[in-house]
């Protein structure tokens, strides 16, 4: 880093932790590690957020599995994973082998098996690795009619609360959010009462691609995951708008993980500027598979551009900066 | 952090990356661009990507340059490489205009920028004894083969290439095949250009005169089926380099899978962009594709259960 | 016309009117035609889309009031207007003088309010040019803390059942809803069960711009309005979703007008495919004056292109073509 | 849906669009581009622009080419026209590369493709009588003074020129100045080249040796405010032209607009791209702009009420 400006990058995580800096993969992006270790040290990162692991084994969907959009991409991978037992046999270890600190993302057919992955995942011999749990309700509820757990608040606090069960008191823990509700905010109130001590935003939007060649459906899923800076805009204002109702005492002040079309060290800090004190980068590892590292040192340069030597000092900045003429 | 290291010819390497893992992420500068029939000939500055990469493997390109709305990387089967001192080293594509990200790589420039990734994927496995191969290639498909039979020959593997495609402008490398390869048989579909019709009528016939105990085959699924196929017939084993669609083509998102046999048997949805491009042809699910979509064949690792997920 | 083929795009709009074909602007992408005028003959377009109008006469916000995102933009123009007064004397009759059909988007801060807008605009002079009226509920309901309209199953029905009984029957009715919402279904059902005789998908998503220079939020207003191709996914989805629940029957058939990034006529044929029998094209205006015009001719050579000679004949078509391997 | 007109240059027009309309969508072709201190000077084809084009208008250029994920066109003011027969025109615009579409733009070469509006707006509007003018430009908000310059000297106004910048290689068009006026002032805030200051430092004494009832400015906001305040102080009308962020150019998006009185003095929110970008500067209600963001004064028509909208 020689060269570089002097800014202290380091973030509370919660329950007394702190990283090194704000910058993680997206759960998803980045698989479990290997992958993108030939292209940079994954324990660069604030955190390494683990694809999102259920309790069994799981193919996923068939294929075509993702469409290119404008400025984005639509996926409709099915949660495919190992199941939560192979996770924290082989994928957990080689993680705390390389000196990550890592994200668990775990999520279950019901609320449940949420409780059962987690439990799987706090007995298991490498989680001193782990820095958090990011519960994905961002996912669908076989006992609703598959509606999205998050898409309902008295689902997602039912996940959050039993996860809470099974996770040591200093876990941190985040709910991870979709922008498709009518209000983001009462989600955000229910999982932080519920025990969430932080909370992940945004999920992908549901999605369509239709293929005007074939007239039928890109995905082989039929609706996908909409993600990438298309829906950088969504993520700026759902954290925005928890962000204010924190501030305005409608629900305890929690840290919030930013994710949505980051793809720069500037895209990083535009999200810590509308409330985040995290952010993760997904679907730009796609187009540059060292942007979670690059986007550490962007961000630092971008910080110091601003004359503050703390990036905690620029957390929700926008909310004090806002000009009424 | 680091900045990353500039070369002589401007392109520069992501600092990060080294040679131990296999990988590069280069900035890289287009040194010759020229038409090849139907398709586009590319010549590429990317240090250190020669010295690493091996026939069968693929790069994956940036396209559209600052202003972009295409975010994915497309990938492309590596021509060849070649390691030269002064640039520190080329790699050469072979492209088909076809969509936005192809059309923009097309109309480049020399000392236009592009950004590479590569090498990347699983090569050809190459045979311990120099026996007989033959090499199928169907439309740019065939652009990894050239380079496959060089290290073939000189291992002393006899190399037969069969080099097909719809028409004559869409095969490629005809001239070059009969300097690279012992024999060469050419197919079209309307018969422009060699025997009319597909390289699976023309294969037994060569399965049968050589004796190969391998074929390796790139090109469109339909045709990497029938390879496996016919070569399974003889008796042979059919390597097939595969073209998914793919988000990431590094291994990190999941979208390239295939229903893949392992060696015990067990069918998993494996990355076609890490355990692949190049599986064993008896190995591939092939009746899990069917009009351009896959399924999950039922008795997958996972696979979704009735009334289940 | 000469060299093109022969398909015939027309399409009906409902109440037993017919449009000659499918395009049309989208609402405030337009203003109320004169501009485009100057780039084609806007007679030529399905119809056209007026610049949603309320009572009063208003200014809209400060500015800034746009920003540019990632394949779209963010607005927050806050519905300026010359109100409907003026509306219905100069802009309507200006329309009809070069002989466009009109469809006219209305909107009010009380569902009173729209009502009062109706039977203003229905008693115009000018009312013959017009083929239909455009509900725009997806605006903010001031007797409901600001809340928008058609996030809310029964403010969407109060409005659309009040603005019906100013309407003479035969003017075909259509709700334009904001995606926005948990349920997209729900709010399309309480709009047709309330008499909307077609729905239009969808208006912008909330987004909201942070400059990163100044670190404060991009727009005078705030939050905007997300639009451009980056939102096509979700309005074909929204689209996909409705029509899947009008073929099971749910709620009644009703013509869909499709909206959200369209810029080609291939991008206007996606829309059709997914349920549209019509189509607006707005954010590309800005891109493209000539947009909307140019739609029309792409898309009746994407529509010969699949040999079909109608292309009401590929309205919804993707709901019958897909493959489940 | 009829076909674009070709030209000699390759350069089409939109066929819906007519010069009895005023305005154009034109695929022009850039012929050349040079740099000009902190600026690019582009020279762009662009068939019957030149014959509409009058000063103080402007044009807006689409940017990024066919996979841009930037869909907004960038406004310019127009530099100057040449009805040249044998290209069918062109169309020269200064260019200072600030975010990504105007970094596009100044990276173009010779031949290559760009998309072009013209001419939107409202030209600077013209003395009756031979009076003397003073012309200030700000930045590269001189690109169209000199040719409104010509035009003036032609109908027998006597012309001074007050160009400012922030330092040397910020201003525009020092030497064509000392052609185009009979009197030329410089400023730079850095002293880097003529008067040490702003262009309001000098412009009292311009006014006082000219006697000019009208001032023609463009540059940032600030400035053409205190060239409306200076010029109302000596007498005189200020025509600024103005600079708001704009989605469309065309008039069809009501992003650009700005509080400005009309004749009777109401104010209403007016959009510069239509109605301006020229205004008289004793109409803007300048007192709304603070910092980037402008108000809705309380007075305009429509203006949101206390507890209302
Ligand atoms: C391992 C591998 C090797 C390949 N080798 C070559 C080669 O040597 N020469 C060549 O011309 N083409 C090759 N292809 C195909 C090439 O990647 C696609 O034609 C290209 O990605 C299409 O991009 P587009 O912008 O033209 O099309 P678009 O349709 O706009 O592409 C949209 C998205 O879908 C993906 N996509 C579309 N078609 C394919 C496809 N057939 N395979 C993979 N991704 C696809 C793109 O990457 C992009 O993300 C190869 C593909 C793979 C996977
Ligand atoms: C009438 C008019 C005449 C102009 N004349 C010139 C000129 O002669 N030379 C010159 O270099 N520049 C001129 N500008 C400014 C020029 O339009 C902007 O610098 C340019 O749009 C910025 O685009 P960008 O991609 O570099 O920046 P970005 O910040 O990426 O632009 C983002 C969006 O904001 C808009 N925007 C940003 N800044 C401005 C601005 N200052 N004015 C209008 N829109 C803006 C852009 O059009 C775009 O839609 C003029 C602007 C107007 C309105
Ligand atoms: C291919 C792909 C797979 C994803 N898988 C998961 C997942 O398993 N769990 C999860 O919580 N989010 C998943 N996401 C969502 C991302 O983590 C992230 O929330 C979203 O993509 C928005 O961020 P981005 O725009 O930076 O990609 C996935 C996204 C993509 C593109
Ligand atoms: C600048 C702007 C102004 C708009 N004004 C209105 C409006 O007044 N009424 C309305 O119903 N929709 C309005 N919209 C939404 C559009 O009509 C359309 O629903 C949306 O932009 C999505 O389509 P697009 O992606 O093609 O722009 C506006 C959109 C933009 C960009
Ligand atoms: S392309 Fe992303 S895992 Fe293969
Ligand atoms: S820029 Fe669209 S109305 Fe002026």
């Amino acid at each position: 880093m020689a060269g570089s400006p002097r800014v202290d990058l380091s973030v509370p995580i919660g329950a007394g932790r702190v990283l090194p800096n704000p910058v993680m993969t997206a759960s998803g992006c980045a698989a479990n590690g290997r992958e993108l270790h030939r292209f940079f040290d994954v324990s660069q990162l604030g955190a390494f957020v683990t694809k999102t692991v259920m309790m069994e084994p799981r193919s996923g969907r068939g294929t075509p599995r993702m469409a290119e959009t404008a400025s984005g991409m639509l996926n409709s991978i099915g949660l495919q994973g190992p199941g939560i037992r192979a996770f924290v046999e082989q994928d957990l270890p080689w993680l705390k082998s390389v000196g990550a600190r890592v994200l668990v993302s775990i999520a279950g057919n019901t609320a449940g098996e949420f409780a059962d992955v987690a439990r799987v995942l706090a007995d298991s011999d490498a989680f001193d690795c782990v820095v958090g749990v990011e519960v994905n309700i961002s996912c669908p509820n076989v006992a609703n009619r598959g509606l999205v757990f998050a898409c309902d608040p008295l689902s997602s606090a039912k996940v959050i609360a039993l996860v809470r069960e099974q996770l040591p008191r200093d876990v941190p823990m985040f709910a991870k959010l979709t922008p498709d509700v009518t209000d983001i905010v009462s989600i955000a109130d229910a999982a932080v009462k519920a025990g969430a001590t932080g909370l992940t935003m945004i999920n992908t939007l549901l999605g369509m691609v239709i293929d005007t060649d074939t007239l039928r459906p890109h995905l082989g899923g039929i609706t996908g995951g909409l993600s990438g800076p298309s829906i950088r805009p969504v993520a700026v204002r759902a954290l925005w708008q928890v962000t204010q109702a924190m501030r305005a005492g409608r629900f305890q002040t929690v840290p919030l993980i930013g994710v949505g079309g980051v793809r720069t060290g500037r895209d990083a800090l535009e999200l810590i500027a509308a409330g985040a004190t995290m952010v993760q980068v997904g679907t730009a590892t796609f187009n540059d598979p060292t942007a979670p590292q690059r986007v550490i040192g962007e961000l630092e340069t971008a910080v110091a551009a601003h004359g503050v030597d703390c990036v905690t000092g620029l957390v929700g900045i926008a909310h004090d900066r806002m000009v009424i003429p | 952090m680091t900045p990353p290291t500039p070369t002589t010819s401007g392109a520069t390497v992501s600092a990060q990356t080294s040679a131990r893992d296999g990988v590069l992420r280069v900035d890289g500068e287009v040194i010759a661009i020229r038409r090849a029939g139907a398709y586009h000939h590319l010549t590429i500055v990317a240090p250190g990507v020669a010295e690493l990469a091996r026939p069968g493997q693929f790069a994956a390109l940036a396209v559209g340059g600052p202003t972009t709305g295409n975010l994915l990387r497309r990938s492309f089967s590596i021509h060849k490489v070649s390691p030269s001192g002064t640039y520190g080293g080329t790699l050469d594509l072979v492209i088909a205009a076809k969509g936005p990200g192809t059309q923009w790589l097309t109309e480049l420039r020399a000392h236009d920028a592009v950004d590479v990734v590569a090498p990347l994927g699983r090569a050809f496995p190459l045979p311990t004894e120099p026996v007989p191969c033959i090499l199928v290639g169907g439309g740019y498909g065939s652009a990894p083969l050239f380079w496959l039979a060089e290290v073939l020959r000189e291992r002393g593997c006899p190399v037969e290439m069969v080099l097909g495609a719809g028409s004559e402008d869409r095969l490629f490398g005809v001239v070059e095949a009969r300097r690279a390869a012992d024999g060469v048989t050419v197919t079209t579909d309307d018969g422009s250009a060699g025997h009319r019709g597909w390289v699976s009528d023309v294969l037994p016939e060569v399965f049968r005169r050589t004796g190969a105990p391998v074929a390796y085959a790139c090109g469109p699924m339909g045709m990497l089926q029938s390879v496996t196929r016919v070569a399974a017939e003889h008796g042979a084993v059919a390597q097939v380099a595969v073209e998914e669609a793919m988000a990431c083509g590094v291994g990190v998102c999941m979208t390239c899978v295939m229903p893949v046999r392992d060696k015990a048997g067990v069918t998993k949805m494996v990355r076609s962009c890490v355990e692949g491009p190049v599986f064993r042809g008896d190995r591939v699910r092939w009746e899990a594709f069917h009009d351009g979509v896959c399924g999950v064949p039922a008795d997958a690792v996972g696979a979704p259960q009735a009334g289940g997920h």
